[in-house]
């Protein structure tokens, strides 16, 4: 199995997770993040003041899928977050080795 | 001859509860926005406030109360601009009425950003307000309250089908609530719906905040009706001042038994509409929620503004169940035709304010319809409320259409994505850092601001 | 004869602050749940807002005002409710009064509320309200102020054993807050605690909504006890009104001297038990607490409520800084003995207005016994006080054990842990979306709501 | 004699209003802080709430409208302290004047506090303002406003240059705003900067709370400045009271038109002011931001309060124009020359007091420079100006570098990264549990309170 | 070294970490996180109109762990954080190859 | 290519970043996360009743980076997160199989 992870857009994450659902994926797990990268924040004034926001709002996906999935998995993330502007993301594969269902203790891919 | 001091002493807490108002609205409206645009929602009232005022002391008592413009004691459209302008020369009495009146005009501009929350520029918004105030407001006031051409004065509108049948309004129900209310949909229809309505979720970001709103303008709101009490007052005067008066007993009597009257009106409306908002939630979705009881405080406020002077207690709660149910069922209706009210502006304000303008018909303790009144009424107060709408709903579409082809009224998709609170006014409502510091906190730094020490060169 | 304009004003000022201290305790309280309850503490707020307004117009002032139900002038134990149902044929000074004293009505009913946060059906507060208020609040607003069974009045209570000691209560130490706090004691051993009490963190969500709260509440206080100023007050009756002044300098001397030292009272002894909470707390937990110091504002409110017209500026510090003291102490007690008193309607409202409504016995200028005044008043304060917590524990013990056994007063413990705020009124408090969206506010998407639709069909 | 009774009802109102400023002033400052202190920023507001309270009565009276400490009716420093302790035998119909002179008292020692955010012992607030009051701020209302040096009575300062020229000081433009911004500069001065001044971001966390904050101090400013107003009001002496009044027309034309222009004037100057504000902010920074118009507002106050009684609606916008705008650019000088003036007490209060006590000498419509009157009520008003600034500046250092080697001003760097609302008050301000509970709100659990149960044992 | 990522019900996170306190794990790393999959979000209404909310509220416990450990560390999670009811979470387990601790520089196991 | 993990101080986050920029790290992943371990959390009082605050506010940084830099990114992690005081936190390194630049579709050390 591996673990897929996603960095993306926040106004991208409703046709991620329905092109995701569509290919089959139940279940994921999202995180709000701050993004660090190319994509500069911006700049805040308060009382004349300026404050550079370095940080970027952005959704984190974790995804553990069966190995099989994997690369159509990241194919469909990258295609639909996909906005051709700098700041989109990024999306990343780590393996994993075991998975429980809490639920029911079913393991691996029985787990997802 | 004087002001009795009393009265007096009432007026000026009125105006500044009504003033309170406007915040108050702030805080009703920016908790229904996202959180990402709470601060602009709040700079439309905040905005109305500062700009109101300055165009009010210069032509916008003098247009509602100055002598008409066609010739004084005419039942005109509205008063001369230049007779009482930057209020010089007026009697010293009458400041006092000038203030309570100011309050008026500042919230009902401010009202009507409800319709168009999220997605209009800062700019355009300001130049709206004062020449919608100038061309809408004043003139409707000076219609209503002004002796003019929607008040009991001979060669009013009325007076051309009835002889002694004096239209009701009370403190605004056509004047604010229906006038906003129409400018509000008129907006809607030219600028759009803001991206992704009707789709995405756009929820209340701080419910809390919309409770708080709804309790200020509760508040402030007995200023809003209470202080319109006006010395002898014949209905549809209300708001008109500066009368002198000896303190006597005959007055003290007058004044303590129609504003106590008042007071418990637009309570018991206020209450019951909140109590038919929540039985229309619980009969349709199972659940009454507070965003729903705000919301019928609110609906209960706006139809007994015109009404709080004419029914008994018991027929104010009637009205009051009746705005509060019809309202909750009219904010449906935005996703039924597609046009999106954000703040439902129309469902509330438009709604309610013709239920109570149009009910006094019904309730009027006097000559309402319910009271073996006849007919006469309610086809005035009909009268009034139509000719109200169509007013405003014509210069609303004009001022609207000529901004929208010069300034523009909307940010762009991208910019309502980003956020209009940092697009329009580079900030964002809300750090809450957790106690050592979040990333958002912590990440970046001050750029010692040059500019402003520039400036300060 | 007339009622002063000068008082009228005041009047009409002090019931719509008393009106605005609901609201600022749907915030007090508010922002000491948690997060997934806030909705509903202020739900319970508002909605007494309704339901005890309609009441109070239908019964609620007959039965405390209205004649005595066993024969006028009797000093009996409550009003006829039909006497003067729907405020039908009231004299029209009378309104005013009607105003200012159904705003007690509400705010007593919500104080209740604190002490069952998070675990009560809605559906059954909003049905236990309008009988509580029937049974409880009406009776003793009768007895105390309307001439009955606690007051003065020939017949009553105190007469049996005294032939000149009138029980002095301002403002409402019994009728509010002993009656209100012992209500909320009742309810909790019947309704039970919450699931995790005294085990999980159950810490204020929000100490800034509740600092908001405390300072609403300050300010409206100045209508509760201020407003209560009666023309020729004679302790004891204050709130009773409609009597007729000719404006005159003796009236006006009463006035200003009464109303300015009840304002400096009122203020000198919330002060005092502010310090007296944080010193408390900095001598026990090292810290001063602001969370203590909104509590310790609220109960030297309490305190000064029965005894506002009574002390010297310098006596209400000391009842004040004992309040406060005593109360901070008293908040303990839920974790020792176990009673999930939420926010402390016990510790703070039943133990000040005990403090109050006894200390007057101690520090009233006129008769107290630090003042020489002898044993006579400590001891018919402490009869009312003990009357009153009879009168309420015994009715509302009856009202929650009938609506146990019928309604149900509970949600599930899946339903606590869901949250209430979700669970009884389908909405969350906060979305705090980052500036483009977080997850929760993109996540999911408008049911065009078909519900709705339907309705407007 | 009497006080008219309207009069009355509108001075308990305004002390009302006034007292509710506090709490504003602690949403307006609690806003702008990082959110890991918001909470103590609102406890240096209600801990002056508490502490100014008891040294009012105690002494404060006394100083402040005592007979003259060198002798009744000399034009001294200070009154005795010990005529009027704790209000003993005061005239009854003083107690209102009481009332509303000593929030005036409350909230500026409040004012002082934003400067000196995020980084004070709370412990030692609590005695700096007790003694700073006593020195700073009781002499100056003495001076102004109890007939003391700053006044127009003989022997006083201006009589040794003028013979009949009178410094105006409305409502406390020297003696509030003047005192509190040149006080709040020496702290930062003596106390020094937060750590990380000048380099991490240190926004507002709730701008909202900012703008409710506004919206509260604008509504109470209406009992700040209306509510100064005194019976046949000579400039200079507003605030004095107890003077007896028979109700008379007379009376009431003078109370009605007064009042009326100050509120006029009051809203004019602060709508301006927030416009120009938000004019500068667009031409630097490009956006005009919600955080300005708060701040302009509270600049276009801090403006009118001593010239409201002497300017023209028109006047008052030009006030408040530039009041707003200089205090846009002046909030940027703390960058320049390194002072952490946290909340622009200095920027706001000091520099838009001084705009507005020496502009009454360019705008009074009586004698200013601009309506012909001359140079010598700019120079008047010049000479209060800087006379309160030494008195205040002098005062206040002797004060603060007493607590700085004996108590100790500051906390120690690591605290404030963890967190002043955690270190000096236990808490924190905010708990966003998920709707089921975030890890935090789950995480650790109730230590019984075992102390708590020490104390109730 | 592995890392175990659990995602379980917020309510169940008290007694999830006490048993993993007993077992002898002294340090974790927790998230709020939002869950997507078989248990189904609610439903919100606002003035009539209704919101399907598809994101559930979830804990995210990250734990490096010793090889050893890993069994029973998961085993300890999805007995204490199992209801039976649909929503339950997932525990998975993946390869870390060195920890440091950054207060000492200590690597790997005397790192945890 | 490597994902590291590091949980630190919140206040030392700025000078992290930098740090890591100096260094030459174009972006990295940001989480407001809550730490468990031998720092203790500490005390909060309400209305006399305390409670325990186990966990402390911590920020969790993720930087997938070359194999090559991996130990260098960790080392100037360690150096300046250090404060030498319990709780300055973790940082560990564990395998990626694949990244992806969701913009350009650019993979592995070019998606970086
Ligand atoms: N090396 C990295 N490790 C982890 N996350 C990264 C890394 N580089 C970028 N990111 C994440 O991807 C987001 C987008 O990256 P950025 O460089 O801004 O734009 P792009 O990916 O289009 O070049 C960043 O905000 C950050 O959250
Ligand atoms: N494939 C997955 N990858 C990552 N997290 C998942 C995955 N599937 C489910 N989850 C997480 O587990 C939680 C519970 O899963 P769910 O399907 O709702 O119930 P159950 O696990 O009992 O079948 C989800 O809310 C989500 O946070
Ligand atoms: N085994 C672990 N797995 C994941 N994170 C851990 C682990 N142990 C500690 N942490 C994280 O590191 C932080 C600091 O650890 P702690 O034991 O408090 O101090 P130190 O690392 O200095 O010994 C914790 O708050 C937690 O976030």
């Amino acid at each position: 199995m591996k673990l897929v992870t996603a960095v993306i857009k926040p106004h991208k994450w409703e046709e991620v997770r329905e092109a995701l659902e569509t290919f089959g994926v139940t279940g994921m797990t999202v995180t709000e993040v701050s993004g660090y990268g190319r994509q500069k924040g911006h700049t805040e004034v308060y009382r004349g003041a300026e404050y550079d926001i370095a940080l970027v709002p952005k959704i984190r996906i974790e995804i553990v899928v069966d190995e099989a999935d994997t690369d159509d998995v990241v194919g469909i993330i990258v295609k639909t977050a996909q906005t051709g502007r700098i700041g989109d993301g990024k999306v990343w594969v780590a393996p994993v080795e075991s998975a429980v269902r809490v639920r029911t203790g079913e393991r691996d891919e029985a787990a997802l | 001859g004087s002001m009795d001091t009393g009265h007096a002493a009432w007026v000026l807490t009125s105006a500044s509860l009504v003033l309170l108002m406007t915040p108050g609205l702030a805080f009703f409206y920016g908790g229904m926005t996202r959180s990402k645009s709470v601060l602009n929602m709040m700079m439309m009232s905040f905005g109305a406030m500062g700009i109101v005022t300055v165009v009010y002391i210069l032509w916008g008592w003098s247009m509602s109360y100055g002598s008409d413009a066609f010739g004084a004691g005419k039942a005109g459209l509205f008063g001369n601009p230049f007779e009482l302008f930057g209020l010089e020369n007026i009697d010293a009495g009458a400041y006092i009425s000038v203030a309570f009146q100011l309050t008026f005009a500042i919230i009902t501009a401010a009202l009507v950003s409800g319709a168009i929350a999220d997605r209009v520029k800062f700019s355009t918004w300001m130049v709206f307000v004062p020449i919608w105030v100038t061309l809408s407001y004043f003139p409707l006031a000076h219609m209503v309250w002004g002796g003019g051409f929607l008040s009991g004065t001979k060669g009013g509108l009325v007076t051309w089908f009835f002889d002694n049948v004096v239209p009701v309004d009370y403190a605004g129900g056509t004047v604010v609530h229906i006038n906003a209310g129409m400018a509000g949909l008129v907006l809607v229809l030219v600028i759009g719906a803001r991206r992704g309505f009707g789709k995405e979720v756009m929820r209340p970001h701080n419910i809390p905040f919309t409770m708080l709103g709804a309790g200020l303008l509760w508040f402030g709101w007995y200023g809003f009706n209470v202080g319109s009490f006006v010395p002898s007052a014949t209905p549809g005067v209300a708001g008109k001042s500066g009368a002198m008066f000896e303190n006597s007993v005959q007055f003290a009597t007058n004044f303590v038994g129609e504003t106590g009257l008042v007071w418990v009106n637009t309570t018991a409306a206020t209450a019951a509409a909140m109590l038919g908002w929540l039985l229309v939630e619980k009969i349709r979705d199972g659940k009454g929620t507070s965003l729903g009881a705000a919301s019928g405080v609110v609906a209960g406020l706006v139809a007994i503004t015109p009404a709080c002077g004419a029914l008994s207690p018991v027929g104010s709660m009637v009205l009051g169940v009746v705005a509060g149910a019809v309202a909750a069922v009219a904010v449906g209706m935005k996703y039924r035709f597609g046009y999106d009210d954000s703040l439902d502006v129309v469902g509330v304000h438009l709604v309610a304010g013709l239920v109570g303008t149009i009910g006094i018909g019904f309730l009027a303790t006097s000559d309402g319809l319910f009271y073996g009144g006849g007919f006469s009424q309610l086809i005035v107060q009909t009268m009034i409320a139509v000719f109200a709408m169509l007013w405003s709903g014509v210069f609303t579409l004009v001022i609207a259409l000529a901004l929208k082809y010069t300034m523009g009224w909307r940010i762009t998709e991208e910019e309502e994505v980003e956020g209009i609170d940092f697009v329009e006014h580079g900030e964002t409502a809300y750090e809450f850092a957790s106690r050592s510091g979040s990333p958002r906190g912590a990440a970046g730094s001050l750029v010692t601001s040059s500019k402003s020490e520039g400036v300060n060169a």
